[in-house]
């Protein structure tokens, strides 16, 4: 019972991940309002850069700036276990703009159909579609 | 043997390829009818060109790219190849003449289309001829196929629409469904798709693969209508009747006859199909085709219609005397080739005048049509006797050979099948005959006077009529070119 | 300059994407020249970088010049080699076949359409060239981003499919992100040669086998694979009939390629087709996807949806091959992804020309057509038949290579498949010329009270010169890759697949 | 619907979690993902680049291929929306709005019809009635120069501190984009119009990889900084940190710019109008 919950603290961040993966799974799937689905897209690209975050983390090490880097006083010998991992950080940097650019296009789109059918609600566009 | 390099086989298939272009930018009738000619001709003389060097038992090939490794576009004119290319390229040029009379008699629409696709076909006609492996043969198979749809479904209208789908259902469908695997298999099994006179397969593959082969081979060339995938043939008959006279008489249907005979003779070998025993299947299936098409060909009013099942019935003799696998029967199975080209072809040119001259289609409606055209008839008279196998007509000789065939295998059945099977094809035959010349005058439709059809239209039939009497006296070459052929194949 | 190819075959289209933006601003007609200098740009290093692959064998190319794992870098074998010049030359001859349907439907910004497309092809070339997990997801991204929104651009209901494609494109590649961080997690590493070293040692941890599972959902969710092809039809026939014919023969087909890039190279064979025993569901799933695709495509009367449902099926192939696992079958997968993105180009482009010309996309308002769009309609015979698999076109050597892999492999069922969707490809596009040959305009045809948007006959003509060109040579090109199949396979693909498959 | 929903999120959670009990801890120094390539990142960025932020030292350089393709993500975006939604014809309206700017009263001018002489005074709107709130725009005019000086503080400073082309570029953007609320879009167009814009965001990108490809040219590889050394009068390390800068600058730009321009077709849908 004890070794399954500090299994289940050690990785909590995981078990968040994978929490929002299926809210934002759901909410494309089941909802019908086009805006939620684009929300639900949205919290799923999230969930992916909980992730990576999560795999970069070193508990109780210092940010990825090294200390002292200014000037010439800099040149002392820098351990990599003082830090925490980088490079997660600058993956997710970029799936962050990718899914505010995804984010951007899918509203435009969102903003075109709108202006097409007068309504965001599937089952509404799908009776407008039938009836032209 | 001896080999000869040369580039003439790939000369021959491409002529009338070239000469589409040409067809089809003519812009006088003359002209294009003119091109039409000379591809025909300029293709025989390359063909026969390469005559003398094969009845010197020198086969000429020419390998023109590599396609897979190991597997190419090639050529290879053997003695059987060239008979039957002798035969088709020969054809065309009279069926050319013909198709001048026939379309301009009708003034048909859309003539350049239907001279641009002959011409294709008969390059895809030839290039099955001439094929060094089973992958060319295919390729040119479905060339041919494809090239002939135009041709069937010319008239354009809802008969034709059904007839081209089910022309191309059968021939196509078969093709892909049952040739490609069959070949694919033959292909992993081997390594090797050369057509070789003791055939690939032996040794590299047990006795229930190659039967199941077997079957998916004869079957999948559907273009020699072996039942039960005959009825495209009938239905076909709604093309112009040049078309059914070459194409569905000779070249296309023979295509699919020659495609099996050379699968059998060069992918299986027939040493292998003797030791498994496997000719009396293909024996039993080609027998039954023979009389059932002639039963059915009995019952047909519709003189095309007619003629098409006696060609279902007829090409099944080509199967069976290879099926023998003996020298005498497969000598006659491919004489039949050549027999049964002349003689069938002129009896679709009579069909044709007949109909040119005065639009009647049925049996029944031509009585006494033998007075008002008495040289199409006579014509028709010797073919319908070189079909049914009689003296003075070349059929007689096929038919002897299968006969000496069937006893050299000491099968009598076959025996009994072939010699039933010509009063079959007298009995359907005569009666039109008798009707067109002697029935009574008061029962005859047709005034005393003779008209015939447009010279165009008369000569063809009464040239191949002659010269299926001729083949009996002098059935040089072709006679040499099938015992050839035979020898090599069956290892005498 | 021939050492910076693999670098160059990305630059040029890239700073051509901003070139042609910033030259529209001046003025929009230079928009497509900037464009087409740009894609025979890279269409011309493609073939270089071949050359070169053909010639010393595997190309490295460092960018920002630190080596792998710590820097990006390009890794091009005869694989990527072969494919982006296959990407390469159908984004050219497509760019300058649909010039004037472009500049007809995009009149008021073409600026902006070009700089879409060039940048839609640098993602797509970029796929193909890198050899870094990650740096993959994020030209996956500019890909499929300007897809998304070149194919929105289209009338009626494209806004919808566009947005339909844009959830299963976002979460196809959010899946394959998330396998590649799952790889990362347990190697630490993003580069796939580096991965494939250090991941055998990894093969019995659930996070590998997890990663597996997710990076191939991912992947078949993109190239859409039944049954995860519901975007697919919608998204492709709705589409602008210039992206159409862009993106329906490459998405999918560069989908492919990282599939097999990802299941060769970075998880290995060994794992890919041993450990992993989803070969032969796989292979079943192929199945179901082209026998279902093909009778989707039966049961259309609209040309360009038949064509998609068509690909829907064509994927199946190149999925089913390659998960035969044997060497033939891989080698047909490859061939086809070559021949299949030249086919799909050339019955796409043709559609697109005779949709221009018609003003539908109905199968029967195409009465007739052989008459007055000779030309055209003989390439589409061509490419018909191509995509039925008749010798000698290119489309009859893949299927050879697919079903001979089938066969030694035992898949009796994908024989089937392939050789049903041969026969129901006959049947599709007999259907088509069936019409086109017989029936004759008639004279109410195009009326507008006859309910379909069909034009006058006296209007339609055979497609300008512009169009017919690139159309023709595609033609052309369906005959060459047919007849030097065997060639590309013993001079290219061999040398593409590892040596351990047999 | 739901249920077929339901059905997938189970079984993607229950992959998921299948592999979850394989997974190092959290945070755990010792998992391999910390063990492999960053290792190097953080020992050595600083003498191989002079960039103490090791996040910036490996998005822009040894990883900088990454971020120009991240770069031409967002302005792929960027263009994607002007492409949808941007509407090029207008409907000639019979009449036009003006409002007076100092009075706030409005005209409406028939067809045909002239403003006054001095037509500084006066400015075209699209509805009888636009919010005209002093407060928020005068509030706004205060705070947006701090903005835009934090902006390029971020973009300057990344080599030090968190920061970097991409987060400056989004608050300068953001910076317009309040001007452009508290006004209205047309205010905002005589600041940087649409053109302006594109312009920006295409040049933005350019820079980036004009120096990818001026590295290219200088003999090295694509984005190779180091050959940038003898441009910049420095040694290989600096150059790098000096490129690192440029691209930096770059991607400011482009972010800012697409960022607007994102916000000009959103809010407008593509009319470019007052907006919202």
């Amino acid at each position: 019972m004890d070794s399954l919950l500090t299994n289940f603290l050690a990785k909590y961040n995981y078990w968040v991940y994978i929490g929002l993966v299926m809210i934002g799974m759901y909410a494309m799937i089941a909802k019908r309002n086009l805006v939620k689905k684009i929300i639900g897209m949205n919290i799923v690209q999230t969930a992916v850069i909980l992730f990576y975050v999560s795999i970069g983390a070193k508990k109780g090490k210092m940010l990825p700036i090294i200390a002292h880097g200014h000037g010439d006083s800099g040149h002392q010998a820098v351990h990599a276990i003082d830090y925490i991992n980088p490079l997660p950080h600058v993956l997710m940097l970029t799936a962050i703009v990718v899914s505010v650019a995804t984010l951007g296009v899918a509203l435009a789109l969102a903003i075109k159909i709108y202006r097409r059918y007068g309504t965001l609600e599937e089952n509404e566009i799908a009776a407008r579609i039938n009836e032209q | 043997m001896d080999t000869l390099i040369s580039i003439k086989p790939l000369l021959a298939i491409l002529v009338s390829l070239l000469a589409v272009p040409l067809i089809a930018t003519s812009r006088s009738p003359n002209v294009r009818e003119g091109w039409t000619f000379l591809a025909a001709i300029v293709k025989f003389a390359i063909v026969a060109s390469m005559l003398p060097a094969v009845m010197n038992g020198v086969e000429i090939s020419y390998k023109l790219v590599e396609v897979l490794p190991g597997l190419s576009i090639a050529f290879r004119v053997d003695a059987f190849g060239m008979l039957f290319a002798l035969v088709a390229s020969f054809l065309w040029i009279i069926t050319s003449a013909y198709s001048i009379g026939y379309m301009r008699g009708l003034d048909e629409h859309a003539q350049t289309r239907y001279f641009c696709f002959f011409a294709v076909s008969l390059s895809a006609a030839v290039g099955v001829a001439f094929s060094a492996n089973l992958l060319t043969m295919y390729l040119f198979y479905e060339m041919l196929s494809l090239a002939t749809y135009p041709l069937v479904t010319h008239h354009q209208d809802q008969e034709a629409r059904t007839s081209g789908r089910k022309y191309l259902l059968y021939t196509v469908g078969a093709s892909i469904g049952l040739v490609l695997p069959a070949m694919l298999m033959t292909y992993l099994l081997t390594g090797n798709l050369d057509f070789s006179p003791q055939g690939v397969l032996s040794g590299n593959a047990s006795g229930g693969t190659v039967a199941i082969l077997l079957f998916m081979f004869v079957f999948g060339f559907a273009k020699a209508a072996i039942m039960p995938l005959h009825s495209w043939l009938p239905a076909a008959m709604v093309a112009p009747t040049p078309v059914s006279a070459l194409l569905h008489a000779v070249a296309v249907v023979k295509v699919g006859v020659f495609s099996i005979v050379r699968v059998i003779t060069g992918i299986f070998g027939t040493e292998l199909l003797q030791t498994l025993g496997l000719s009396t299947p293909l024996l039993f299936v080609a027998a039954t085709t023979i009389l059932v098409g002639s039963f059915i060909a009995l019952s047909q009013d519709n003189l095309k219609r007619m003629l098409a099942f006696s060609t279902i019935a007829q090409l099944s003799y080509i199967v069976l005397g290879t099926a023998l696998l003996t020298p005498k029967g497969v000598t006659g199975g491919m004489l039949h080739i050549a027999m049964h080209a002349f003689g069938k072809i002129t009896l679709f040119f009579c069909a044709g005048a007949i109909f040119v001259a005065t639009g009647k289609k049925n049996i029944s409606e031509m009585a006494g049509i033998g007075r008002r055209m008495p040289f199409t008839m006579m014509a028709f008279f010797f073919g319908a006797l070189s079909i049914i196998g009689m003296p003075p007509c070349g059929g007689f000789l096929s038919k002897w050979y299968l006969v000496l065939g069937a006893l050299e295998a000491d099968k009598i059945a076959v025996l009994v099948v072939l010699l039933f099977s010509s009063l079959l094809n007298a009995a359907y035959f005569m009666p039109v005959v008798y009707r067109a010349f002697f029935c009574p005058p008061e029962e005859a439709l047709f005034e005393a006077r003779v008209q015939e059809a447009p010279f165009f239209c008369v000569a063809p039939p009464v040239i191949t009529a002659l010269i299926s009497i001729g083949l009996l006296i002098y059935p040089q070459p072709f006679m040499q070119l099938a015992s050839m052929a035979a020898a090599k194949f069956t290892g005498f | 300059m021939s050492a910076h190819y693999p670098g160059l075959i990305i630059v040029i289209p890239l700073v051509a994407a901003f070139l042609v933006l910033i030259g529209s601003l001046l003025n929009k007609r230079l928009a497509f020249p900037l464009a087409a200098l740009a894609l025979l740009g890279s269409l011309l290093t493609s073939i270089g970088l071949m050359i070169r692959v053909m010639r010393v064998g595997v190309v490295e190319y460092h960018l920002a010049g630190w080596a792998p794992p710590v820097g990006i870098a390009y890794r091009v074998d005869h694989l990527n080699a072969l494919v982006l010049v296959a990407v390469a030359s159908v984004a050219f001859i497509n760019l300058l076949g649909t010039r004037p349907l472009v500049a007809d439907l995009f009149e008021d910004r073409l600026g902006p359409f070009y700089t879409l497309y060039v940048l839609l092809v640098t993602g797509l070339l970029g796929i193909v060239v890198t050899g870094d997990a990650f740096n993959l997801y994020v030209l996956l991204e500019i890909a499929a981003l300007t897809g998304y929104a070149l194919v929105g651009m289209g009338e009626g209901r494209a806004p919808l499919a566009s947005l339909n494609y844009i959830f299963m494109g976002t979460v196809g590649a959010s899946f394959y992100l998330l396998g590649i961080g799952y790889l990362y997690l347990v190697t630490g590493t993003l580069n796939m040669a580096d991965l494939a070293v250090r991941l055998p040692a990894l093969y019995p941890s659930k996070v590998v086998v997890s990663a597996f599972v997710i990076c191939l959902a991912g992947l078949c969710l993109k190239m859409g694979f039944f049954p995860l092809h519901a975007w697919l039809p919608n998204a492709y026939s709705h589409a602008p009939d210039p992206v159409s014919s862009l993106v329906a023969p490459l998405m999918t087909k560069v989908m492919v390629y990282v599939m097999v890039r990802i299941m060769l190279f970075v998880f290995t064979p060994a794992f890919a087709f041993d450990l992993m025993t989803i070969s032969g569901p796989m292979v079943w799933l192929a199945v179901v996807a082209i026998v279902a695709g093909s009778f989707l495509a039966l049961s259309t009367r609209r040309l360009k949806r038949m064509l998609t449902y068509i690909v829907v099926a064509e994927v199946g192939y190149m999925v089913g091959g390659f998960w035969l696992g044997n060497r033939l079958g891989i080698s047909g997968a490859i061939l086809h992804i070559i021949n299949d993105a030249v086919m799909t180009l050339c019955v796409f482009l043709t559609a697109a020309a005779i949709m221009a010309r018609t003003g539908s996309d109905r199968i029967d308002d195409m009465q007739g057509l052989f008459k007055k769009m000779p030309v055209t309609m003989a390439v589409f015979v061509i490419a018909g038949l191509s995509i039925i698999g008749v010798p000698p076109t290119c489309g009859f050597f893949s299927k050879w290579y697919l079903i001979s892999g089938a066969l030694a492999a035992g898949q009796y069922g994908f024989v089937g498949a392939l050789l049903l969707s041969s026969l129901v490809n006959l049947v599709l596009f007999f259907r088509i010329f069936e019409i086109a040959y017989f029936e004759p305009f008639d004279a109410h045809h195009g009326d507008p009270s006859a309910g379909h948007g069909g034009r006058v006959l006296s209007e339609v003509q055979e497609a300008p010169l512009e169009t017919l060109a690139p159309l023709v040579a595609t033609a052309a090109l369906l005959f060459a890759l047919g007849i030097y199949a065997g060639d590309i396979v013993s001079l290219i693909i061999d040398h593409a697949i590892p040596v351990g498959i047999l | 619907m739901k249920a077929f929903a339901l059905l997938t999120v189970l079984v993607l959670g229950g992959l998921l979690f299948y592999a979850t009990p394989d997974f190092p801890p959290w945070g755990d120094p010792e998992s391999p993902a910390s063990l492999h390539v960053s290792p190097y990142y953080i020992e050595h960025s600083m003498e191989d680049t002079a960039v103490p932020n090791i996040v910036t030292a490996v998005l822009a350089d040894y990883r900088g291929y990454d971020t120009m393709f991240e770069t031409s993500v967002i302005f792929s975006a960027g263009i994607a929306c002007l492409f949808l939604l941007r509407v090029y014809r207008r409907k000639s309206d019979k009449t036009r709005l003006y409002r007076h700017v100092h009075t706030g009263v409005t005209l409406r001018i028939a067809k045909g019809g002239k403003l006054p002489e001095n037509t500084d005074e006066f400015e075209r709107i699209d509805s009888l009635w636009v919010p005209y709130d002093l407060i928020i725009k005068v509030c706004s005019r205060l705070i947006v120069p701090f903005v835009q000086l934090f902006a390029l503080y971020v973009i300057a400073h990344g080599h030090h501190s968190p920061g970097g082309g991409f987060q400056g570029g989004v608050i300068f953007g953001a910076a317009i984009i309040l001007y452009a609320i508290s006004n209205d879009l047309r205010r905002a167009f005589r600041r940087l119009n649409e053109r302006a814009a594109l312009l920006a965001s295409a040049v933005g990108v350019l820079i980036y990889v004009g120096t990818g490809l001026l590295c290219l040219l200088l003999g090295g590889n694509f984005l190779d900084y180091s050959q940038l050394a003898a441009l910049l009068h420095t040694n290989a390390i600096m150059a790098r940190s000096h490129g690192i800068l440029i691209v930096e600058i770059g991607v400011g730009l482009a972010v800012m710019a697409v960022m607007v321009s994102l916000y000009y077709n959103l809010s407008s849908a593509g009319r470019h109008d007052e907006g919202l």
